[in-house]
């Protein structure tokens, strides 16, 4: 057999390596960019409004001087958590279905159909959302026009689906067998084996999948724009208009100026929203690390 | 006796969730293509007010940002599945790659705004958009990529090292080649949510088409069919059938969606069918 | 008294058959040991005893088992109540990600109880009878995955004996532990079996022949021969058996 | 201040120079440049005008950038923008409707009655003359170039109140009001559809006669900006949309108004 | 002449020390077993013998290998030129997704061979040498996966004759297997020794006796005590490897 030329191999695995690294050391340096960025622009707003006004202030009108972010910052959170609410559970009631229930044919078919959901654009649910749920949301919650939280929430909840569904099968899925095992031989049920076994064993996985599902929520734009109604300002129920960090980015972003305070304004929301996602990130990790730990 | 009658009952409950997952499913594809298929005519995507510029750049925006995001998304999955050694540096980098997979896509649209489109003097462009969608990308490629290199069995490594290959060649001949159909089922993950992309596209790559039919010029407008229906829906220009124009399109992009599910699904399965040969499922 | 007997058992994965018309009787309070070289269906025909084996997609099973005299394959049969009567011990140590208290209050819990008190009686006396109390008693409430294999695997079967079983089925309980606590579990069986009827499968000949009262040799699927353990070992009927005892396959 | 150019003769010394110019920025006016960009690119072969909307700002913050080459707005560029060296083209007149659902009986507001009900002051149609019913405001974003003007203009300055839900487009809007059982809004006439039903001001039905003399005053003047003095194609493009030709022919057809009809 | 000579080997494992000065030394041309209970550090033994130990994150090493005089551990070392020379078989058997062709071609592939014919010719002798040629010879084109556990643990050790190895090293490689595979695997150990110096884990103290030269009984990570293997199975020196091989645990 020929000897091969040593160096050559070398050389490719050693380059091989460098270009890898390089690629993840890029994925770096692009997100530390984008906090550089959005951070300095967003950051910039300080030098003409208080930090303790915009975030403990609900008064949003630049064009008179009033920056309190308070209200963005609430009817992200409390969208978001109606979504989690409503979606959560029958996301979760989805993943068990798919991964201890479902006959392999029905899971076949429904496995890749609810990953069709993520392929549905946003605009779309927008749209679902105004001609449909809002009528909906006017009717439960008796106010005059149905936007606001409720509405938002549900086409929410509705987006998150796959999120939810697809990451808890997976860690239904990666549990030992020998956990269903053991169960089923000392008589449990099957909802025994499930609630009381596979779903608290699943729980580190589960909870990641809630809390990605989560920042996908919180993160969504378009959609929520659409229904939310975009009043700066507190609603009186969950049926009447609010408005959300990204709702409002997008609604006065191609109207204020660039550079100007306005601007920056809605910049520093986006930089909330990044440090948001931030936290929620570190969330999943202790919530993954602990259930390593066990 | 109780745990029985629970059982039942869940069980039942679990199914009617199921069957309310579907069923919501089913809802919205007959909604939306029940109003948009009649429209999707020849005249609908060659007219005046067509749509196949949109339906180019949809497709030629998805493959410039795969251009970018590809290998050093693959790159950076590799690194991360087959040579992260446990340390401070790794670890920094994995949390990047989680961080950048839960920006808020408005926050990639504005970051390719100030950067691509007025730093960089691009303007709205297919070339502006792409490199911000690339961005969008790059996350979820890391993780599928890292994922299903991870699903090789170990003992595949094993054996090739022990065989005297070099790392790079035990993944380019063993490892790769295996992930395969996995990492085509995560590409057209990736590629379905770009292609509905809007919040991104409508900050960097703009909301016209190029007259020229099919033009590959990066610097042209950008307007994709997802952006289009933003567009239509929240600007029904006067003397254009805006309603059908938004319903068709809504309709073009979940099919798509679908046939790019089923294009792509198609050779992966082939693939595993293959890799695991005829005696096994 | 037979307390379980098995009339010509058949069992296939898909296609393949992998246990031929299998029939076999086990006395009470009896020790059966199951030996033979891997792949040969032990696991599989231990699994039949309590309808595990019902889990697996695609198996198809024919004959007959009975339990106490019921067939447990009639339609009428209540699978959850025939496990909480056979239980089983698997290869490798399986205890749930709670604690060790959990662990084996959790066969009681599934099965009604609800009583603190009584909880912790039956908790206290299933890990005697698995002679794991002295050693948890300190850390009952700490992760059962922080004990060591042996411990790990006297806790299952702690957590068995606490959902008062009458037949213990025990997979290679030994073959994934280190010596010393391979002796501790192999001197618990003979302690359990004043108790409980056991059938044990095992890969080690010696531990077969120290723990059990009869063995019975299978091979591709076939039960080849069954007889009281010293017996088989010094004069097996059959040459396969011989071949096999002797380490001529295997 | 930018300069305010008049109409201006073309001049036969301009030529295509650029094959590919963008202009972006306010909705309201986006239908008009459509019509111009159409027929400026049918009588030029090879050239292309790129057109988005994006808001007002947009197209200034954009050209004032570089990135475009002009920038449509519903409002006079603002001081920070100043510095950029902007030119103001103002090509036509915008006018704005008041639109209701269709279960609205109210057939016309006064200018106190439409301002009372912006500002929050009646919540109920029964106050202004319709059934017992209470209103939705479904506004535009408070950044809109048509809600200042509105607000300029209907309610002397004061704001719309917080309570109004709002659309950051006129698309969506219309589909709001349309949905919405009470609801009131307003729009460019342009995008004027049948879905709902547009409202008179101080008893005047909006028609351009009314706008030009003077009886319907909800109107506003409409810029198209460039960085510095706009030469080559867009010179020419800008020379088009001003040309009598276009103004005459296609302004009103597209439910604006011609600057010259405009008594100053 | 002594091919392999390990001084005062200590292995761990972060903390875990899983192997304490290991000092033996293997012929040219030989069969050595290695035996021991469960955990006892067979594998990890073995692994360290072509640095494969090297995979697993946070081992460290301490001691002398040497093969053909030459430190494995030196800094100068190429690994992967001794990997090539010291081949491995793994315990369940590990074909790639490939061809059975393309499976014995890998490893002349990745050390430079494009000759067709070449390739041709080392598959076909590689697969005759481990007695494979007959049953795959028309079917050299399919997935290997579609073969048998015996044929693909053969295929295993075909793919590594074709590197030429002058070592191999073979953790319980009939494990996983039938008893008539297990048995052409030791017809096939006995006419490789021929020509290579073999080290062989086995569980099975049947299959040392068969198949080995030496026997090595490894305890805790102890080697207890190494000797020509009929002396080690009849007149142990240590009381240990007595108890061992009398069954008396493990
Ligand atoms: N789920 C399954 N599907 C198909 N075949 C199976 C399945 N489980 C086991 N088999 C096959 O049935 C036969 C008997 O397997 P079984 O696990 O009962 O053997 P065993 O005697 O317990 O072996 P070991 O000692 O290795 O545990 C084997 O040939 C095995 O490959
Ligand atoms: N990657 C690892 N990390 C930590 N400890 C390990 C690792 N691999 C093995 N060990 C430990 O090292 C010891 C020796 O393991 P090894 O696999 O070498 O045993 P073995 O003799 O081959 O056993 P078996 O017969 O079960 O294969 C065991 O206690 C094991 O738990
Ligand atoms: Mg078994
Ligand atoms: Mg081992
Ligand atoms: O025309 P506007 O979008 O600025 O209202």
């Amino acid at each position: 057999m020929p000897q091969p030329t040593k160096s050559w191999v070398y050389y490719n695995d050693r380059l091989a390596r460098y270009l890898f690294i390089s690629s993840a050391v890029l994925v770096s340096l692009i997100i530390l960019c984008i906090i550089w960025f959005v951070g300095m622009q967003g950051l910039s707003t300080f030098r003409e409004v208080s930090f303790l006004e915009f975030f403990t202030s609900s008064k949003w009108s630049p064009d008179s001087g009033q920056y309190g972010a308070l209200t963005f910052i609430a009817g992200s959170i409390g969208t978001t958590l109606i979504a989690i609410l409503l979606g959560g559970p029958l996301g979760l009631a989805g993943a068990v279905f798919l991964a201890e229930i479902a006959p392999p044919w029905v899971r076949a078919i429904m496995r890749p159909a609810t990953d069709l959901f993520a392929g549905i654009p946003s605009v779309v649910y927008g749209y679902v959302g105004i001609t449909v749920i809002v009528g909906f949301t006017r009717k439960i919650t008796n106010s005059s026009t149905g936007y606001g939280m409720l509405a938002a929430g549900i086409v929410l909840a509705i987006m998150i689906l796959p999120t939810v569904i697809s990451l808890s099968e997976d860690a239904l899925r990666s549990l030992p067998g020998s956990y269903k095992e053991a169960s089923l031989a000392l008589g449990a049920t099957r909802w025994q084996t499930i609630w009381r076994i596979l779903v608290p064993a699943a729980s580190p996985g589960i909870l990641t999948a809630i809390i990605l599902a989560m920042a996908r929520a919180i993160g969504e734009t378009m959609a929520v724009q659409m229904v939310i109604g975009n009043s700066p300002r507190f609603p009186d129920s969950l049926g009447s208009p609010t408005s959300t960090l990204t709702s409002n980015i997008v609604m006065e972003m191609g109207n204020t100026p660039y550079g100007s305070t306005w601007n920056n304004g809605l910049f520093m929301m986006a930089f909330i929203l990044l440090v948001i996602a931030l936290i929620m990130i570190i969330l999943v990790r202790t919530a993954s690390r602990k259930g390593a730990v066990r | 006796m109780k745990a029985h009658q629970a059982n039942r009952f869940a069980s039942i409950l679990l199914w009617i969730g199921a069957i309310a997952i579907l069923a919501l499913l089913v809802a919205f594809l007959t909604l939306i293509l029940g109003r948009g298929l009649p429209y999707l005519t020849a005249e609908f995507f060659s007219g005046s007010d067509g749509v196949r510029g949109q339906l180019f750049n949809s497709f030629y925006i998805l493959f410039l940002s795969l251009i970018f995001s590809l290998p050093i998304g693959l790159g950076a999955g590799i690194y991360m599945a087959e040579y992260a050694p446990q340390n401070r540096f790794t670890d920094l980098i994995r949390l990047s790659t989680e961080s950048l997979a839960s920006v808020p896509s408005i926050v990639f649209g504005l970051f390719g705004m100030i950067v691509f489109v007025n730093m960089f003097g691009l303007g709205f462009t297919i070339l502006g958009g792409s490199a911000t969608l690339a961005l969008l990308n790059l996350p979820i490629l890391v993780r599928v990529t890292e994922e299903s290199l991870r699903a090789v069995p170990r003992s595949y490594r094993e054996a090739s090292l022990a065989l005297g290959a070099t790392m790079w060649q035990t993944l380019r001949k063993v490892i790769l080649p295996t992930a395969l159909p996995g990492l085509i089922t995560g590409i057209t993950l990736v590629a379905g949510r770009a292609l509905g992309e809007t919040a991104i596209l409508i900050f960097t790559a703009g909301m016209n088409v190029s007259r020229i039919l099919f033009d590959v010029n990066p610097l042209a407008a950008g307007e994709t069919l997802a952006v289009h229906l933003f567009a239509v829906k929240s600007n029904p220009l006067p003397g254009t059938n805006s309603d059908q124009i938004a319903d068709g399109t809504a309709a073009l992009l979940i099919l798509m969606v679908i046939v790019f599910n089923i294009c792509l699904s198609l050779p992966s399965r082939w693939l595993q069918y293959r890799l695991q040969g005829k005696h096994r499922g | 008294m037979d307390k379980i007997v098995v009339k010509e058992l058949d069992l296939f994965y898909g296609e393949q058959q992998a246990l031929n018309s299998i029939s076999i009787a086990m006395k009470e309070r009896s020790v059966t040991a199951l030996i033979g070289p891997s792949g040969c269906g032990k696991s599989t025909f231990l699994r039949t005893l309590n309808r595990m084996q019902d889990l697996t997609p695609g198996v198809k099973i024919i004959g007959q088992v009975k339990i106490d005299g019921q067939d447990i394959y009639a339609a009428d049969t209540d699978v959850v109540l025939l496990r909480k009567k056979v239980g089983m011990v698997f290869q490798h140590p399986n205890p749930f990600p709670k604690s060790v208290f959990e662990n084996v209050a959790y066969g009681p819990r599934i099965h009604g109880e609800t009583d603190k008190k009584k909880l912790s009686e039956i908790v206290e006396t299933s890990l005697k009878d698995a002679a794991l109390w002295n050693e948890v008693k300190d850390r009952l409430h700490e992760s059962a995955l922080g004990l060591s294999g042996g411990q790990q695997q006297r806790l299952c079967i702690a957590r068995l004996l606490a959902v008062g079983p009458e037949i213990l089925l025990m997979d290679e309980p030994t073959s994934a532990l280190d010596p010393i606590s391979t002796m501790k579990i192999e001197e618990l069986i003979a302690e359990l079996k004043d108790k409980y009827t056991i059938i044990i499968v095992t890969h080690n000949m010696h531990q077969a022949s120290r723990v059990s009262d009869r063995t019975a040799f299978f091979l591709s699927g076939d039960l080849i021969e069954e007889d009281i353990t010293s017996v088989l070992f010094t004069r097996p009927a059959k040459k396969k058996t011989e071949d096999y005892i002797s380490g001529r396959f295997g | 201040a930018p300069t305010t150019t008049t109409p201006a003769p073309s001049t036969n010394t301009t030529t295509i120079d650029k094959k590919t110019i963008s202009a972006a920025g306010s909705t309201a006016l986006q239908p008009l440049v459509k019509l111009a960009a159409d027929d400026f690119m049918a009588k030029n072969a090879g050239v292309q005008v790129n057109l988005s909307g994006g808001g007002s700002m947009t197209g200034l913050n954009n050209v004032a950038s570089g990135s475009i080459e002009i920038g449509n707005s519903d409002v006079v560029s603002p001081d920070e923008l100043k510095s950029a060296g902007l030119v103001d083209h103002q090509v036509c007149v915008a006018p704005f409707l008041l639109i209701v659902n269709k279960d609205v009986t109210v057939d016309s507001l006064t200018k106190e009655q439409a301002a009372d009900i912006f500002t929050g002051k009646v919540t109920n149609w029964k106050d202004v003359g319709g059934k017992d019913a209470k209103i939705s405001i479904i506004g535009r974003a408070a950044s809109s170039g048509t809600r200042l003007n509105i607000e300029k203009i209907v309610m002397d300055g004061k704001k719309m109140t917080d309570a109004a839900a709002a659309q950051d487009s006129t698309g969506n809007l219309l589909t709001g009001v349309a949905q919405t059982p009470g609801a009131i809004g307003y729009v460019d006439a342009a995008y004027l559809k049948d879905t709902v039903k547009a409202l008179k001001f101080n008893g005047v039905a909006y028609s351009p006669e009314t706008v030009i003399n003077g009886q319907y005053p909800i109107y506003s003047y409409e810029h198209m900006y460039t960085k510095g003095e706009p030469t080559g194609t867009v010179k020419l493009f800008l020379d088009y949309i001003l040309s009598t030709e276009f103004q005459e022919k296609n302004v009103e057809k597209a439910g604006f108004i011609p600057v010259s009809k405009m008594k100053k």
